[in-house]
């Protein structure tokens, strides 16, 4: 089936079978490997990425299903080659150990961040109860939202949103 | 892990949806959110033929009021009704049950309707639907039914849908006068399955007596049950110490629990025990004030 | 391994019953939703069955092997294969005993199931492999009551011929 | 806030990770997203039978599917006598089952397709005939006479794989025999699972034309994958290279080679072309290697005052189907004899017999030395009972009964020899920390109002660094670790290491120790481990070996390095080399202030200017012997209330106090232990793998095998204690895995402190809530 997507505001025009689930896409259709996959289950959300601005996990979602729709994955986060402040945060705070979590966290962080700017550390936990890390415990990258939070209330017209629909770029 | 091979349909219309439902027969399944059937695709334990994708109908989604009672159409995700602020007053046990449901990415994705039609016995939907004594409305080839919730599930993973026929909303009565809820749930860990869960919602009349009593029990038997003894215990009655103790033992006589992993009948019959007596307590506590409550 | 267990009793003669759950053609349309019946020999047959639970369907491959433990009074029925990845072992055990105006059945049906339905379903699989194995046993009662006299003779008839 | 990595003098500081630019970007580089040209996917049918002869596979409809290239089976791989293959514990495993299935979700056969999902449609296609037999499960069961022989290969024929004993078995039961109190406990450590976020996998790649075989797979020991493929498929070692790259947690579930490894090499080398394998989740936790599952039971004797005599401790080691425990090769049950923990036993003896059943093979040191989770869990849980009995405060017992610090060096009744600690200070501080006479006050209030609140102490002992290569090996190799430095004539700096982080920082924390020992700054060094092309040899990274290990290869390499820096800066500095200083940032001449230069000087030189007769160049390998494992301990305290109307347990405070020895960058340190403890609260709350009398496992995926959420995971405090490392050229001790070691046992011993007025001595993990509801509803206790 065709199907146009536009990931990280490059728009593709891609020929899927029906089955293929959206994770696989990104990785192996447009070999963006920062979205990983955890699980079976739907249980980890090392997966997770916006889809028309909602975190999704995104190895439950068809790659059809992404037909005219956006998505934002990890490597859209960065803007004009400077870090998104969840980024910086997560670097800051000593929020990843082997790493392979975080680009789930950022996208799930973001999207958290996105309906609620200034979360406490219980919304955190709760935002990011769908995702699983197996080496920080999490302390460190509940501080990093908050950092980023912090950080992103502080810095005026700059909002979250642009990083999302940047780029024009047609494939 | 990949699914089996299948056709994808992706209807735009209710009715395209049930032709091709029609069409199809065993071998077609709808996919609403996705978010149980795909990861039993994923694991090969189901494998249709053709999926009937309904995710593009636009008149299946959000809510309105009709006649006194709220429409909310089968493909509104969990997560808009876990938010819906004008809800909050008059259908707390919404929100209040959303945010239970498996973790906020999954809430994004799934739908009430997929989640009650999917028919787990650990629904929150279904046991919330309970409480608030909801019809579903399904369409068909020949027309729409309205089918009490009572009457919906039928056996673990089973409704009593025909195969042609689509939910395409839930009707909710709306609550005669002040009304609170809870939902409680016991989880092994965040986002699990409910080792026991309970919805309650509770109306009082001007009397402050109990006008209304709904109360859902979760993952206690084969479906969604309903605690019917407890719940005409309550009717008329005012909510206090005692009747609030009498009504929460007679929640686990409607209950069917199984032995498992997640615990013994007899453990989940107690949860359910408890969990009565906390939302009601809680309850009594919040429409306290409301109305002249003891 | 999972015991399910049961009995009832109906107003047909021994003989009767007993030629039925005997015969590989009879027995095997009460295994439930049966896609194909396939009768190897006097006591063993294959049949294809859709599995069905909600979202989980698909087939499974079972072959079945009667043996009489006791003529006219006792038998069992094992049925192993399986399907999606898992398998089913069952082994049913009935006896018939005469009682006023009939046949009284008791069974007695261990099963095992293994793999991914076996690992997946533990909150649901007892219930549904209960429900199944009920439905066997349903069926041939269902079956048995049904049994119009001329049908009733005409199975012992033939059974009396397989013997022969 | 850390610092950044341009700090002369990095050690101890907590400089950011220099890994982390890559991850946050999303350009890591896992294994999954290594794609090379014409590459196929390798999928494996896996037994739903727990135990099972095969009597007939039929591939035929599989070879027949879109997308197939090769199907195999044992009997395939059998022809080239690579049915089976050796484990880390010297016992043969099934590549693909020949025979007989010994455990649900073993291999038995292999699809190589064009895609994926081409593979995965085609091992559906595939007609397995087994006959049933009966599993066994039970451990206990499997060694009654008359039980199932399951390993038919096996010349032994009895489920009896080994029985192993430490300590002095006559001295320990005389002094049972006189001792005024005994206490004896039943100890279930659950079978679990490490369970990283990213499954086990590999892309074998033989290129005919050169006869190599490039194998990526993600290992915490690449070196010894590469041994161990040349050990088992005959290839020519030199000709192997084994990548591995960005590794997504291991936790010691990617030390083994797996059957999936050795099927996409053969797949690769017949076909010619890179074949990929990576396991499902499910795959990862039914199948690959487990850890932990050890019933013991253990006894202590004591006098009345509470002063511990002797400790007695047997134990059934539940090793599945194959023996493939991950331990050095000389303790089959690996460090548990470290089973007197913190306490100054007069005597001890330990046995161990270990088991076949009907279950996944392993197991691995899951976040932890080789059974050290399972001993120090034993040791601190029976200590906690003794109290009760004695009805002292388990604070008191302990610090009456600890090795005191002039103790150390320490030799312990099961002959190990401690290197350092002070645990009196370590639990003093702790017990101060958390405010624990405030704490037993709010409890004995809580108590008389009909509430649960418990307090658990942990002071555990680790053994870690293994090991000293006398009697540490692996397959026959000795346990050394190694490092090699190149000092480039900028001063930039390559470093490679034998070890391979997963997590642990190693980019970071190994920049320092080098950045330190040569005096530069963190930047100026670069990290690299995992090519076992470039890296010198080395066993991994495991049981917290790392730092005491390869670190000290790091330390001790920098030092050579800098001994021939020395020399060249004499000669540029134009005195004597013993008129050179070095104050940790350059090299002066004595008395002559102002003459000095810095390693970037002498760097230039090692390549432009060196003194007559020496060889040019500024490079060193170190091969590091470790004299002896060393001893990070700790004192952690839970504080626990119990719901009495569903029996959860709330974690209500946590305190860590770890002592580690010296510390190379404090924030990787206590990010290592938030991580510990939330897998050992897991494993006290969670997780487990049941499975039932057919050999199903009834927990294969994150379903039902539970990780916690941030939601889950209880708040961490942590606070530490230095006490070096005698021996280590750092003074470190390595700290990754005290953790989950320590917490287990300050958790149960929480709850079971909180439940204590109803007599309640034990109850095994994971406290699952009902388990809680059972006890307090048989004493009648009800909201």
């Amino acid at each position: 089936m065709k199907i146009r997507v536009k990931v990280n505001g490059t728009l593709y025009e891609a020929d899927v079978e029906p089955r293929t689930l959206l994770a696989y896409f990104l990785r192996e259709e447009l070999k963006l490997t920062g979205t990983h996959i955890g699980c079976d289950t739907t249980s980890c959300g090392a997966c997770t990425v916006l889809l028309d601005g909602k975190a999704v996990k995104s190895c439950t979602v068809l790659a059809v299903q992404a037909d005219g729709c956006e998505v934002l994955t990890v490597e859209g986060l960065e803007k004009d080659g400077e870090l998104h402040p969840l980024q910086s945060a997560f670097w800051e705070e000593h929020a990843l150990h082997c790493g392979y979590c975080t680009p789930g966290m950022l996208m799930a962080s973001y999207a958290l961040l996105q309906d609620n700017p200034m979360p406490t550390e219980e919304e955190i936990r709760e935002g990011l109860s769908g995702n699983v890390c197996r080496c920080t415990g999490y302390m460190n990258i509940v501080k990093a939202v908050q950092s980023a939070a912090r950080k992103m209330a502080g810095e005026t017209g700059k909002a979250m949103g642009e990083v999302a629909t940047s780029g024009t770029a047609a494939d | 892990m990949f699914p089996n091979a299948f056709k994808y349909e992706a209807p735009e219309s209710v009715d395209e949806a049930i032709r091709l439902m029609t069409e199809y027969g065993y071998d077609g399944k709808v996919l609403a959110g996705g978010q149980s059937l795909l990861p039993m695709m994923k694991l090969r334990i189901a494998a249709p033929a053709v999926l009937i994708d309904i995710n593009r109908i636009d008149d299946l989604k959000g809510w309105r009021r009709v006649d006194g009672k709220l429409r909310i159409g089968a493909m509104t995700r969990h997560s808009e009704l876990e938010h819906a602020t004008e809800l909050f007053d008059s259908f707390p046990l919404l929100s209040r049950t959303a945010r239970w449901i498996a973790d906020p990415l999954i809430r994004n994705r799934g739908t009430i309707g997929g989640s009650l039609v999917h028919a787990d016995p650990a629904s929150d939907w279904g046991t919330a639907m309970i409480a608030l004594r909801a019809e579903v409305e399904a369409r068909g080839p020949h027309g729409n039914r309205l089918i009490p919730i009572d009457d919906f599930f039928v056996d673990t993973f089973a409704t009593s849908l025909n195969e042609d026929e689509l939910v395409v909303a839930l009707h909710l009565p709306s609550p005669t006068g002040p009304a609170a809820s809870r939902y409680m749930k016991l989880e092994r860990k965040a986002g699990d399955f409910a080792i026991a869960g309970l919805a309650v919602h509770i109306a009082l009349g001007s009397d402050g007596r109990v006008s209304d009593a709904g109360i859902g029990i979760c993952a206690c038997g084969p479906i969604p049950l309903r605690a019917a003894r407890a719940e005409k215990a309550l009717i008329g009655q005012p909510l206090t110490e005692e009747t609030i103790a009498n009504a929460s033992r007679l929640v686990p006589e409607d209950a069917e629990p199984a032995d498992d992993l997640r615990g013994s009948a007899a453990y989940k019959r107690d949860l359910l025990r408890v969990f009565a007596a906390r939302a009601l307590r809680e309850i009594a506590e919040e429409l306290h004030g409301k109305v002249g409550v003891q | 391994m999972r015991t399910y267990e049961g009995e009832f009793t109906i107003d047909r003669p021994r003989e009767t019953v007993w030629a039925f759950v005997t015969d590989p053609h009879k027995m095997g349309t009460c295994i439930p939703d049966l896609i194909e019946l396939n009768v190897e020999s006097e006591n063993r047959f294959r049949t294809l069955v859709r599995v069905g639970v909600g979202p989980v369907r698909g087939k499974f491959d079972l072959t079945c092997e009667l043996t009489v433990t006791e003529p006219g009074a006792a038998a069992s029925l094992a049925i192993r294969g399986g399907g999606m990845g898992s398998g089913v072992d069952m082994k049913a055990e009935m006896s018939l005993s005469d009682v006023d105006g009939g046949t009284h059945m008791k069974w007695r049906c261990d099963a095992v199931v293994s793999g991914p339905i076996a690992s997946l379903g533990g909150r649901l699989i007892d219930g549904e492999a209960r429900k199944i194995t009920e439905k066997v046993f349903t069926n041939l009662k269902n079956a048995l009551n049904v049994l119009s006299k001329e049908t009733r003779a005409a199975v012992a008839e033939k059974a009396a011929s397989d013997e022969g | 806030m850390a610092l950044p990595q341009t700090e002369l003098r990095p050690m101890g500081k907590s400089i950011l990770r220099k890994e982390d630019p890559r991850l946050i970007r999303g350009k890591g580089r896992y294994v999954d997203d290594i794609m090379l040209p014409n590459m196929l996917y390798l999928c494996i049918l896996r037994s739903p039978y727990a135990h099972a002869r095969i009597r007939r596979i039929d591939t035929s409809a599989a070879q027949a599917a879109p997308g197939v290239k090769l199907v195999m089976t044992g009997e395939d791989l059998a022809k080239m006598n690579l049915a089976w293959m050796p484990t880390l514990a010297g016992d043969q495993q099934m590549v693909l089952a020949t025979g007989k299935v010994l455990f649900q979700y073993q291999e038995v056969a292999a699809v190589v397709a064009e895609t994926r999902a081409q593979a995965e449609d085609a091992i559906q296609l595939i007609e397995v005939d087994y006959e049933p037999l009966p599993a066994v499960v039970d451990p206990f069961k499997a060694l009654e006479p008359d039980a199932p022989i399951l390993r038919e290969d096996k010349e032994k024929k009895s489920n009896h794989i080994w029985h192993w004993e430490a300590g002095d078995r006559e001295e320990t039961e005389a002094i049972f025999r006189d001792a005024p109190v005994v206490v004896k406990q039943d100890v279930r450590f659950q079978r679990v699972h490490p369970s990283p976020l990213e499954p086990c996998g590999c892309v074998a790649d033989y290129n005919s034309a050169t006869g190599r075989l490039t194998f990526y797979v993600t290992s915490q020991a690449p070196h010894v994958h590469r041994t161990a493929i040349a050990m088992v498929t005959g290839f020519p070692e030199h000709q192997i290279h084994v990548i591995s790259p960005d590794v997504g947690g291991g936790f010691g579930n990617k030390v083994p080679i797996y059957p999936g490894y050795v099927c996409a090499i053969v797949a690769s080398m017949k076909l010619g072309v890179p074949v990929k394998w990576i396991e499902t989740r499910t795959e990862n936790i039914a199948s690959t290697h487990f850890a932990r599952d050890y019933h013991m039971t253990a006894e202590i004797a004591a006098t009345e005052d509470g002063k511990m005599l002797a400790l007695r401790v047997k134990t059934i080691a539940d090793h599945g189907a194959f023996d493939a425990t991950a331990n050095p090769t000389k303790y089959p049950a690996g460090l548990f004899s470290i089973v007197t923990g913190s306490y100054d036993f007069k005597a001890a003896f330990v046995e161990v017999d270990g088991v076949h059943t009907n279950k996944p093979p392993g197991g691995v040191a899951y976040r932890c030395s080789f059974r050290v989770t399972e001993a120090s869990y034993l040791i601190e849980r029976v200590v906690d009972i003794l109290a009760r009995r004695l009805q002292m405060d388990p604070a008191e017992l302990r610090l009456r009964n600890f090795i005191r610090k002039e103790q150390f060096p320490y030799r312990c009744p099961t002959g190990w020899v401690y290197d350092s600690g002070d645990y009196e200070k370590t639990l003093k501080l702790a017990l101060e920390r958390i405010g624990y006479d405030e704490l037993r006050k709010e409890q004995a209030e809580k108590r008389a109002r009909g509430e649960f609140m418990g307090i658990g102490i942990s002071t555990f002992t680790e053994i870690v660094g293994a090991g000293p290569a006398h009697s540490f090996d692996i397959l026959g190799i000795k346990m050394f670790d190694s490092a090699e430095i190149r000092v480039h004539p900028t001063g930039k700096v390559i470093a490679r290491l034998g070890v391979r982080h997963q997590g642990q920082g190693h980019e970071t924390t190994f920049a320092q120790i080098i950045a330190e020992e040569l005096g530069l700054s963190a930047d100026d060094v670069l990290i690299e481990e995992g090519d076992t092309d470039t890296a010198p040899y080395g066993l991994g990274t495991y049981g917290s070996r790392s730092t005491p290990t390869a670190g000290a290869a790091a330390a001790l390499c920098g030092r050579r390095i800098r001994e021939k820096a020395r020399k060249i800066a004499a000669h540029l500095l134009e005195v004597g080399e013993d008129d050179v200083v070095w104050d940790g940032t350059s090299f002066s001449a004595k008395g002559l202030p102002g003459r000095s230069v810095t390693m970037k000087d002498v760097a230039l030189a090692a390549y432009t200017n060196v003194p007559e007769g020496m060889e040019p160049g500024l490079e060193a390998t170190y091969y590091y012997n470790p004299p002896n494992l060393t001893f990070p301990n700790g004192a952690y305290i839970a504080v626990v209330d119990i719901d009495k109307g569903t029996g959860a347990v709330k974690v209500r405070r946590f305190l860590a106090v770890d002592d580690c020895g010296n510390v190379i960058n404090p924030m990787i340190v206590e990010g290592q232990v938030h991580g510990g403890l939330t897998e050992g609260f897991a494993i006290a709350f969670m997780q487990d793998i049941p499975y039932d009398a057919d050999g199903n496992c009834l927990a294969p995926n994150w379903m039902d095998y539970l990780v916690p959420t941030s939601l889950d995971t209880p708040k961490w405090e942590t606070d530490r204690t230095v006490t070096p490392s005698p021996h280590h050229p750092i003074g470190a001790k390595g700290v990754g895995e005290s953790p989950n070691v320590g917490s287990p046992a300050a958790f149960v011993n929480a709850v079971v402190d909180a439940l204590s007025p109803l007599g309640v001595e034990h109850i095994d993990m994971p406290i699952y809530p009902w388990k809680v509801w059972s006890i307090l509803r048989e004493h009648g206790i009800e909201e």
